[in-house]
């Protein structure tokens, strides 16, 4: 089980790598979600994975390590916070830069439906 | 401790000018006086009333651990560069006073030039390596300034840029230099280092210390090649020139050489070096003198080989040249600067420095042209002046040099020829604007200057005559005590005098100076020989030079910084993986000792689903809905992931994090254009897909090696303490609210934050919103379905009912405020979605900002009443309290905590969305058509 | 409320940001005031704390009232204690030059300036690794936001690199936490130190592997080499305060691994121990040489300014990758030097741009403008100091730093410094006779000089030469804490106190 | 027989998630992903039921509560974004 | 007056009381006391979320519907159940337009919700004007005999109950 | 509730988990199914309509059974997932129909009735579907 899990981590966080490398703003923030999601499961195992052990107490006799939770925890909602900001910053620099490529050096001309509104 | 007080003083001079500048121009000439006065007076009393023999020192700890003090010494070496500095310093305050014209700031000037006297004082007075290199560079400083005096010409601007470069990277080198003294002597102690000539030549380190400091003493005293810089700085006004360009900053490098002659010199590297530099100096700078037709260009090259001819002196090393060198020193100063002074009366008498359009002024300005006369006659070394006696002293000692073994002919040859250049340059100077007849007319027709303004020229003149005729006065004390303080040995006897009787150096003299007259009657020929060289200009040859380096630079750093994020993220993502590579090949094995446990197929499934969901977002991102689903799919499987392995509170924030992370991502899709353009070359996918293996290989190896080895972790203690000691089941929540409470503070801080950065990034946003959607259909024109609507009202009071029950229970049980929060606020964002922002922006009518900074505030304060009972931030409490009916209640002060979390979150979760619904909908094309 | 003192510098500027941002209304001079005040406030508190630390002892604050290594706890040592002055020392240059109108340009300014300040105080403080990464999370956020303050392309543009490189950062950070502790097993510091030295063998790559990615994020914040490409536009593009806030914010990056890198993977760490410091060395030599070549390219002063940093980055990277305790003290001195003095410059650009209309901060001709005089010595003052040129805070700064290089380290790092110096000398000069002397003719024009922006300013600049003058008892503390970051004994003990790790105590 | 049962009742939830996953990967058109999607969220809550009662352990019940109503949540985002493109309009 | 202020919406009230005591999981005096204080205080504070709502004229029928709509619904399944897993014959699906005589939107979408759940048909678009519903039938030959059992079954008790 | 204590309520009691939890999971599989192998999306988006909910309900039955067997108390809590899902389910189904309408996705050609959604003819020139606010573009089909 441990090494389905560590490749399917490592998997996530290939995909999410991969796709903070794109040219565009939406992949790259997508691929930093992918990748926050990868990196939580990989914390979160670092206290090894329990079956049947919830950290409440009084409900089993070994409890599943609560520190690496509690630490996902803050992480996944520091990474909201990120990736919301994120997000917008990414509407806020296609709609100064004109273009969601991430160097905002490229026009969007490849879609020539949009107008701007 | 009172030494201290010379450098002191002139440096309060330095604020003087601007006070006194209200009170006119002579007012603050005189009052600038004031300090250098008072410190020369105190130099003199010092000296004159302490016993010879003993230098006077005095040091104070400034920054020990470098080893920098506030040493200062006063001997006789000191002695002699004080007189000059100040004494001709206030002449040139004086004549300033009548140089500058009412356009130009006089404070400022003086200012500046009080500056660089202060630290020319600093500099022959330091008794401490460090120290000496802080005045040093504050000379280059201080004269980038003066150079730049008249900044709106271009040439001042570059020139003193030159100055600054060159001066400023010898002072770079002699810092090393000094750095290296200090590694092989161990202090940086003047006094320490004087008595450590063995220890230093010989250290292995010796060539490079000597090459490093005299690199600066070169740049400083303008020796070929770094004398390039000099004629240039001739662009500042003429009291500059001469105070800095002839009697003293020009001599900080050969002060440097003479400071430290005890302890560098007497090898044979320093003496081929010096000597060498010197000689080619001389001649160089004679030469080019000769040829020059600015007046203050012809003193500026004869300033470059008079220093050549000192460090030449200084370079052939035994006590007499040093002596002849010391007195050289003086001489040259006084006929140089009074030279200049006079250079610059014609300048402003007749408004041109060009010799061409110079001549006769010997009828106009008669006083004028007998005092530049007697200098330039000092200059060329004819007697009976003071230049003669110093010259002949150097071709005595050009004559007796015994270096260079067979190629010993070479220093007086050298030296000769370097003497005749001076002769006929002298000639040159004073025939072709006092005597020939003018070619055309000046500029101005010049008469007199004021007589305060001749003053100084008049005094140093006389100074040159009565040293020439007398050339024992200067002998004792101050030769003698400077030459004791630079020659190592024993001190020579010396006897200067006019006549010496026909020796060799005589007969040289006089050959010098015949040859120089006939070099002087052939100077046309000389010219047109020289035009046929191809004239190099040192100032465009040096901005070039930097102009090339600093356009290679520019492309060099464009092509680095080319302003690619996928470039930067792509060495990020690199070295992270070289990081763990480096970790992972220290590991023996990558299975640990523990057991792996079994396989069960639903845990098989769902890594299959996260496979194939993160695979296909990456791989289909340019389908960007699609990839968008697929992430949803990572998303809830990886909540189930945390059921599955006992995190029953990961599993539900998780849950709620990717629902609202959905929702952001749909209304980022909206915004943004809906597809990817296909843009990455094959070899850039390939080789963003090696790095993302890379990675991913990485850290799958790394979970699998840790997932395998045994913990021995903290955790234990939490799990002991969660109910004793917090009042709570829930483990996880308690270290949330209790044991690691701040981490949470800090973590709805960040949520706080983030809101007011959205609504920050918001304001004023317009953005691009398209009439149709991906496939080029209109969009639908139900705004809002009606069934939707019905449900999202049915479900608030239900989310609310839940979010409440969730935020009670999460001490003991899985929830928590950041779950409520998160369920609260998805509640109210369906009806937004549902009902549109106007229709809900009616209703909340309340600013969602005041929310999130009452839960942040609400936390804070929590924990801080945790001091009125005397305990650290977020102590904890909790109580149980029996209630009729009800029964047993436990309260914690976590809960309130939990409870500031909830508000937090709801308040910063609406911020960011309502804020950003709310943005769109005033301009919305509701039907148009493209 | 002495007992409270080191949670000060963390807790006043969140109250005060919370009073701040009450409200969203814009900025009106209370706000002014109260940010100002509370600024200056935490100055005074950071002095106490560091009179309180100055002797050698370390305060040790235990949050929730648990022993470490379980609850948090924060740590003023001598070094926490001067990187928190130092930072209220710049900010409240900056807030005071923001309060010339700079604040008005976006909402919350204040207030986010505060939670920034409270993010940077607290990574200073925190003794806990988990702790660290959340402030820094809170300084980084903070930072996007104020990054954006007033808008414009170019922030806006360098604000995505800056915060997707971060938001990658930060998964890394967390990857290097999870193996730390997946290999450790706690996150307290001293702890971590305490298990360092006996760790298995079997579990040296891990943890090696886990410290070289801490290596790299710090290296992002930092800003050394193949990572801080997206610092100059950055740092040149944001707003003025902004800017000069952020010079302290590389320098978190060196803080943490100062302080991971002594205390952690110290002398004492066994098979890991100095692990960093060939990375740091060479990257350092590395970073400083680019930037010396950068610093010449520059075509716009605020850039200029921003590769002057970079140069002191790569100086700081390399007193950290040098042996011995010495190089240590000149470094956090040259720290303080940098810090204030790039700070203040960034505030003297802005007032500078303010004076030449559209032509900004770029080193072109341009009209005349009044305050020329007043603005040139500033920037001549900085300038010359930056350069690292006598008699003020740079030179100093530098000449200790090389002379505590060994030899062989002097070999590398004189020639490359002394050249950084140089070109620093021949950019600025460059750039100073232009922007000052090549004007246009006519009279001069310019908006009147905001009193605030130049105290603001000359606060931050007038460390230049108060460095120096008071270079003995600064220099002597920098030395101190530089002995104590060696012994990291006496750490682990004030922090974890006298229990022996993994047994556990009693809180309450 | 419950046990039996409740591994017989994993499988055919199981392989239901399985032909979820197969039309979300297939397609063919956004609508038959998302109603997939929507599936699969409704299929988890029943496999978190199941689990519950393999572990005899309540403590799940809010995650398949939240499910239902956060699966709901987010497959009206998509919706309205198909229709609609702004989703808060 | 003050119990019409207090208790705008009675049935929610006791619906979410109810709820919460579900959710609670045990009926105690605790759980009731809390139970009907939310089932107060969320009520008070929705109430500017809610359009106006129909009154329930007879409570009894809506039981009743209710209850029908439960049992349709296992029906439902079974059919639709039994339908997917023959392969031999295809279903034979229809779009029927469905004239609604509903007006508010509460009950529109009560109808729209059944219609959903209940045997073999999904409403599948609400028109704009709110006169008809377009219906998707899973398998059918006669379509007005839909129509007719949708109008008998269920909306023609709607109408009862609320309008 | 003496009566729960006897042994045949054991065995009543895990039979009828046993055989909700199986009933509900075949009719969830079953629904999946009919997603996969229906011809067209009208077709499959009835599974998941109401099937889904039905199985879901069906295993939460069972799983109350089941702790009425271990724990001997009856927990109507999980009563509330069904509620939940009863109400969210057919608005979903609702959302989605309207969306394949939009997107007019062609139905099975075995379809009989054709809407006005998804008449090709209006494709690009006007929008699909009747604004009210324009009522001569819609047509209006009574039964």
């Amino acid at each position: 089980m441990e090494a389905l899990y560590a490749i399917t981590t490592g998997i996530l966080t290939a995909s999410g790598v991969y796709l903070t490398l794109r040219g565009r703003t939406f992949p790259v923030v997508v691929g930093l979600t992918l990748l926050s999601y990868a990196v939580n499961l990989f914390l979160f195992s670092m206290g090894g994975l329990t079956t049947h052990g919830a950290a409440l107490v009084g409900t089993s006799e070994h409890y599943a390590d609560p520190l690496p939770q509690a630490l996902v925890l803050t992480a996944i909602v520091i990474g909201f916070a990120m990736t919301a900001f994120a997000i917008i910053l990414a509407m806020r620099s296609r709609g100064d830069l004109g273009s969601d490529s991430v160097d905002g050096n490229r026009t969007d001309r490849e879609d020539p439906r949009e107008n701007k509104a | 401790m009172t030494l201290p007080w010379i450098p002191l003083l002139t440096f309060l001079g330095v604020f003087v000018p601007a006070l006194a500048i209200r009170g006119g121009r002579t007012v603050c000439a005189l009052a600038t006086a004031i300090a250098p006065a008072i410190a020369l007076g105190l130099v003199l009393y010092f000296y004159l009333g302490h016993d010879g023999e003993e230098v006077m020192r005095t040091s104070m700890q400034w920054l020990p651990a470098l080893g920098l003090e506030l040493a200062f010494r006063l001997d006789g070496l000191s002695l002699l560069f004080l007189l000059l500095i100040i004494g001709i310093g206030l002449l040139i305050i004086l004549y300033t006073r009548y140089y500058l014209s009412e356009q130009d700031s006089m404070s400022r000037f003086y200012a500046f030039l009080i500056l660089f006297m202060t630290s020319m004082v600093g500099i022959v007075m330091s008794d401490n390596l460090l120290l000496l290199w802080g005045f040093w560079e504050l000379t280059s400083i201080s004269s980038f300034l003066l150079i730049s005096f008249w900044s709106h010409e271009t040439t001042a601007r570059k020139g003193a840029r030159m100055a600054m470069t060159i001066t400023g990277a010898g002072g770079l080198a002699l810092l090393a230099g000094i750095m290296l003294i200090g590694k092989v002597v161990g202090t940086y102690s003047i006094e320490t280092v004087l008595e450590s000539h063995d220890l230093i030549t010989s250290s292995p380190l010796y060539p490079a210390i000597l090459v490093l400091v005299l690199l600066g003493a070169f740049t400083k005293s303008a020796q070929f090649p770094f004398h390039f810089w000099l004629p240039h700085a001739m662009a500042a006004p003429t009291p500059v020139s001469a105070y800095l360009h002839s009697a003293t900053m020009v001599k900080a490098g050969i002060f440097l050489m003479l400071r430290l002659h005890p302890a560098l010199s007497g090898t044979e590297l320093w003496t081929v070096i010096v000597t060498l530099t010197g000689l080619v100096t001389l001649v160089y700078g004679a030469w080019f003198a000769f040829l020059k037709t600015d007046l203050k260009g012809i003193l500026a090259f004869s300033t470059i080989s008079h220093l050549g001819l000192i460090t030449s002196l200084l370079g052939l090393g035994n006590s007499l040249a040093l002596v002849a060198a010391l007195f050289h020193i003086i001489n040259h100063a006084l006929f140089k600067a009074s030279l200049f002074m006079a250079a610059g009366i014609i300048d402003h008498e007749t408004g041109t420095r060009d010799v061409r359009k110079l001549g006769g002024l010997y009828k106009l300005m008669p006083i004028t042209t007998a005092l530049t006369c007697i200098a330039t006659i000092s200059m060329a070394g004819i007697p009976p002046l003071n230049g003669f006696i110093s010259k002949e002293m150097f071709f005595t000692e050009a004559l007796s040099s015994q270096q260079f073994g067979g190629l010993a002919w070479i220093v007086p040859l050298l030296a000769g020829l370097g003497g005749l250049f001076s002769v006929a340059y002298s000639l040159r100077l004073a025939y072709a604007t006092f005597f020939r007849r003018p070619r055309q007319e000046p500029p101005k027709t010049p008469h007199e200057p004021p007589w305060l303004m001749r003053f100084p020229v008049e005094l140093l003149v006389a100074l040159c005559i009565v040293i020439g005729l007398m050339p024992t006065l200067p002998q004792s004390p101050i030769l003698e005590d400077a030459a004791r303080a630079t020659v190592s040995g024993e001190m020579p006897e010396f006897h200067l005098s006019l006549w010496h009787g026909v020796n060799a150096a005589l007969l040289l003299s006089m050959a010098v100076i015949a040859g120089g007259i006939v070099l002087h009657l052939l100077h046309r020929h000389m010219m047109r020989f020289n035009r046929q060289f191809r004239p190099q200009d040192a100032r465009y040859i040096f901005e070039a030079f930097v102009q090339r380096l600093v356009g290679l630079c520019q492309r060099l750093i464009d092509r680095l910084e080319n302003g690619s994020l996928q470039r930067y993220m792509f060495l990020l993502m690199a070295v992270s993986v070289l990081a763990m590579a480096l970790g992972l090949a220290d590991l023996d094995m990558l299975t640990g000792n523990l057991a792996q446990q079994t396989l069960d197929p639903i845990v098989a499934l769902g890594a299959g689903l996260l496979i194939m969901g993160g695979v296909l977002t990456a791989a289909l991102h340019r389908y960007r809905l699609i990839s968008l689903l697929m992430l949803s799919v990572v998303g809830l499987v990886v909540s189930l992931t945390f059921a599955r392995f006992s995190a029953p509170d990961l599993a539900l924030t998780q849950l709620s994090v990717e629902v609202v992370t959905m929702i952001l991502l749909m209304l980022a899709l909206f915004f943004l254009p809906q597809k990817t353009p296909k843009e990455s070359a094959g070899a850039r996918v390939v080789r963003d897909v090696l790095i993302a293996i890379g990675f991913g290989g990485a850290v799958a190896s790394l979970n699998f090696a840790v997932l395998t080895r045994d913990l021995d972790s903290i955790s234990r203690f939490f799990i002991d303490h969660s109910v004793p000691g917090g009042g709570g089941h829930n483990v996880v929540n308690v270290i949330l609210v209790d044991f690691r409470g701040f981490d949470t503070l800090g973590e709805i801080t960040v949520l706080a934050i983030a809101g007011l950065a959205i609504f920050k990034l918001l304001n004023r946003l317009r953005l691009f919103m398209p009439a149709t959607d991906m496939e080029g259909r209109l969009w639908s024109d139900d705004r809002h379905p009606t069934l939707l609507m019905v449900v999202s009202q049915t479900l608030l009071p239900l989310a609310l009912l839940v979010s409440f029950f969730i935020f009670l229970r999460g001490h003991n049980q899985p929830g928590g405020g950041f779950i409520a929060g998160l369920i609260t606020a998805v509640a109210l964002i369906l009806l937004y979605m549902s009902r549109g922002v106007e229709w809900a922006q009616q209703r909340l009518d309340f600013q969602f900002q005041p929310i999130a900074i009452a839960g942040v505030a609400l936390s804070t304060f929590t924990g801080l009443c945790s001091w009125l009972f005397g305990y650290p931030f977020l102590t904890s409490t909790f109580d149980h309290f029996h209630l009729p009916l009800i029964g047993d209640i436990e309260l914690a002060s976590a809960l309130i905590f939990d409870g500031g979390i909830y508000l937090a979150v709801v308040g910063a979760t609406l911020m960011i969305l309502a804020n950003l619904g709310k943005l769109t909908t005033a301009h919305r094309p509701n039907k148009d058509i493209p | 409320m002495m007992q409270h003192l080191p949670i000060f510098p963390v807790l006043l500027p969140l109250v005060v940001a919370i009073i701040l941002l009450r409200k969203r209304e814009g900025v009106d001079p209370v706000r002014r005031t109260i940010s100002i005040t509370a600024t200056a406030l935490l100055v005074a508190v950071a002095f106490w704390l560091v009179s309180q630390v100055a002797g050698g002892e370390t305060l040790v604050y235990r949050l929730g009232n648990w022993q470490a290594p379980y609850g948090i706890v924060l740590v003023a040592d001598r070094l926490s204690a001067m990187m928190v002055l130092l930072t209220s020392l710049l900010a409240l240059g900056s807030v005071i030059h923001a309060s010339g109108g700079e604040d008005n340009q976006g909402s919350n300014f204040h207030g986010l300036f505060h939670l920034q300040l409270m993010g940077i105080n607290g990574a200073f403080l925190t003794g806990d690794l988990f702790n660290l990464f959340v402030f820094f999370e809170v300084l980084l956020l903070a930072s996007y936001a104020l990054l954006m303050h007033g808008g414009g392309k170019a922030r806006v543009q360098s604000g995505l690199h800056y915060v997707v490189l971060n938001l990658a950062g930060s998964s890394l950070f967390l990857i290097a936490l999870g193996v730390l502790y997946g290999s450790i097993g706690t996150l307290n510091m001293a702890d971590m130190a305490e298990r360092v030295s006996q760790l298995p063998a079997d579990r040296q790559g891990l943890v090696r592997a886990g410290a070289l990615l801490l290596l790299v994020v710090f290296g992002l914040k930092a800003a050394i080499l193949p990572l801080y490409f997206w610092l100059p536009r950055a740092y040149s593009s944001a707003p003025a305060p902004i800017a000069a806030l952020f010079s302290i914010m590389t320098k978190v990056g060196i803080y943490a691994i100062l302080r991971v890198f002594t205390l952690i993977f110290g002398e004492q760490a066994g098979g890991l121990s100095l692990l960093a410091q060939p990375w740091l060395w060479w990257g350092g030599l590395a970073t400083l040489g680019l930037a010396t070549l950068a610093v010449l390219s520059a075509r716009d002063l605020r850039m200029q300014i921003s590769y002057f940093m970079l140069i002191s980055i790569g100086t700081l990277l390399c007193g950290l990758g040098m042996e011995g305790t010495a190089s240590r003290g000149a470094m956090l001195f040259y720290m303080l030097h940098t810090t204030l003095i790039n700070g203040g410059l960034f505030l003297l650009a802005d007032m500078i741009a303010d004076q030449r209309g559209k032509v900004g901060t770029r080193i072109v001709r341009s009209r005349k403008f009044r305050y020329a005089t007043l603005l040139s010595a500033l920037y001549m003052l900085g300038a010359v100091s930056s350069a690292g040129l006598p008699p003020l805070s740079g030179a100093l700064a530098k000449a200790w730093l090389m002379s505590t290089a060994t030899l062989s380290e002097g070999l590398w790092l004189w020639p490359l410094l002394l050249l950084s110096g140089l070109a620093g000398v021949v950019a600025a000069s460059r750039a100073g006779s232009t922007i000052f002397w090549r004007n246009s003719n006519g009279d001069p024009v310019g908006e009147p000089l905001s009193r605030s922006k130049l105290t603001g300013t000359v606060m931050l600049l007038a460390w230049a030469p108060i460095l120096v003058m008071l270079a003995g008892p600064i220099g002597g503390y920098t030395t101190a804490t530089a002995e104590q970051l060696a012994d990291t004994v006496q750490y682990r003990s004030a922090v974890l106190g006298h229990v022996a790790s993994g047994e556990s105590v009693d809180a309450d | 027989m419950i046990g039996i049962a409740l591994w017989i009742s994993f499988f055919l939830v199981a392989m239901a998630i399985v032909l979820n996953a197969y039309r979300l990967l297939v397609g063919p058109s956004l609508a038959d992903r998302l109603i997939a999607l929507d599936t699969m969220y409704v299929n988890s809550i029943a496999l978190i039921i199941l689990y519950t009662i393999w572990l005899s352990s309540r403590v799940y019940f809010e995650g398949a509560l939240l499910i239902a109503m956060l699966g709901f949540i987010s497959t009206v985002a998509v919706c309205k974004y198909l229709l609609r493109g702004d989703i808060i309009e | 007056m003050l119990i019409k202020r207090c208790l705008p919406r009675p049935i929610l009230s006791l619906i979410l009381t109810l709820v919460w005591i579900m959710l609670s999981d045990t009926i105690t005096y605790g759980s009731v006391i809390m139970g009907v204080i939310l089932g107060v205080a969320i009520p008070l504070m929705t109430q500017r979320f809610w359009d106006a709502q129909p009154v329930v004229k007879k409570p009894m029928l809506l039981l009743r519907y209710t209850l029908r709509v439960m049992l349709d619904i296992l029906i439902a399944n079974l059919q639709v159940a039994w339908l997917i897993g023959r392969p031999w014959r295809r279903p034979r699906p229809a779009f029927i337009e469905y004239p609604l005589t509903l007006k508010r939107d509460f009950s529109i979408t009560l109808l729209a919700s059944t219609i959903s759940l209940t045997p073999g048909t999904i409403s599948a678009n609400l028109r704009l004007d709110g006169r008809s519903l377009l219906i998707h039938v899973l398998d059918t030959d006669d379509e007005q005999g839909i129509i007719d059992e949708i109008y008998n079954r269920y909306e023609r008790p709607l109408m009862e109950i609320y309008e | 509730m003496a009566w729960l204590d006897k042994a045949w309520v054991d065995t009543a009691l895990e039979a009828l988990t046993a055989f909700f939890l199986i009933a509900g999971a075949l009719i969830t599989f079953i629904s999946s199914f009919g997603m996969v192998h229906l011809r067209d999306f009208y077709l499959r988006m009835h599974g998941p309509a109401k099937a889904t909910t039905l199985g879901v309900g069906l295993i939460l039955v069972a799983c109350m059974f089941y702790f009425l067997l271990i724990d001997r108390t009856f927990h109507i809590q999980l009563l509330l997932v069904t509620i939940f899902l009863l109400i969210t389910a057919p608005i979903s189904a609702h959302l989605l129909a309207k969306v394949a309408l939009h997107q007019k996705l062609p139905s099975d050609a075995s379809t009989t009735g054709a809407p006005s959604e998804l008449r090709e003819e209006d494709v690009g020139q006007e929008p699909d579907t009747p604004h009210p606010e324009d009522p001569g573009s819609g047509q209006r089909h009574s039964p």
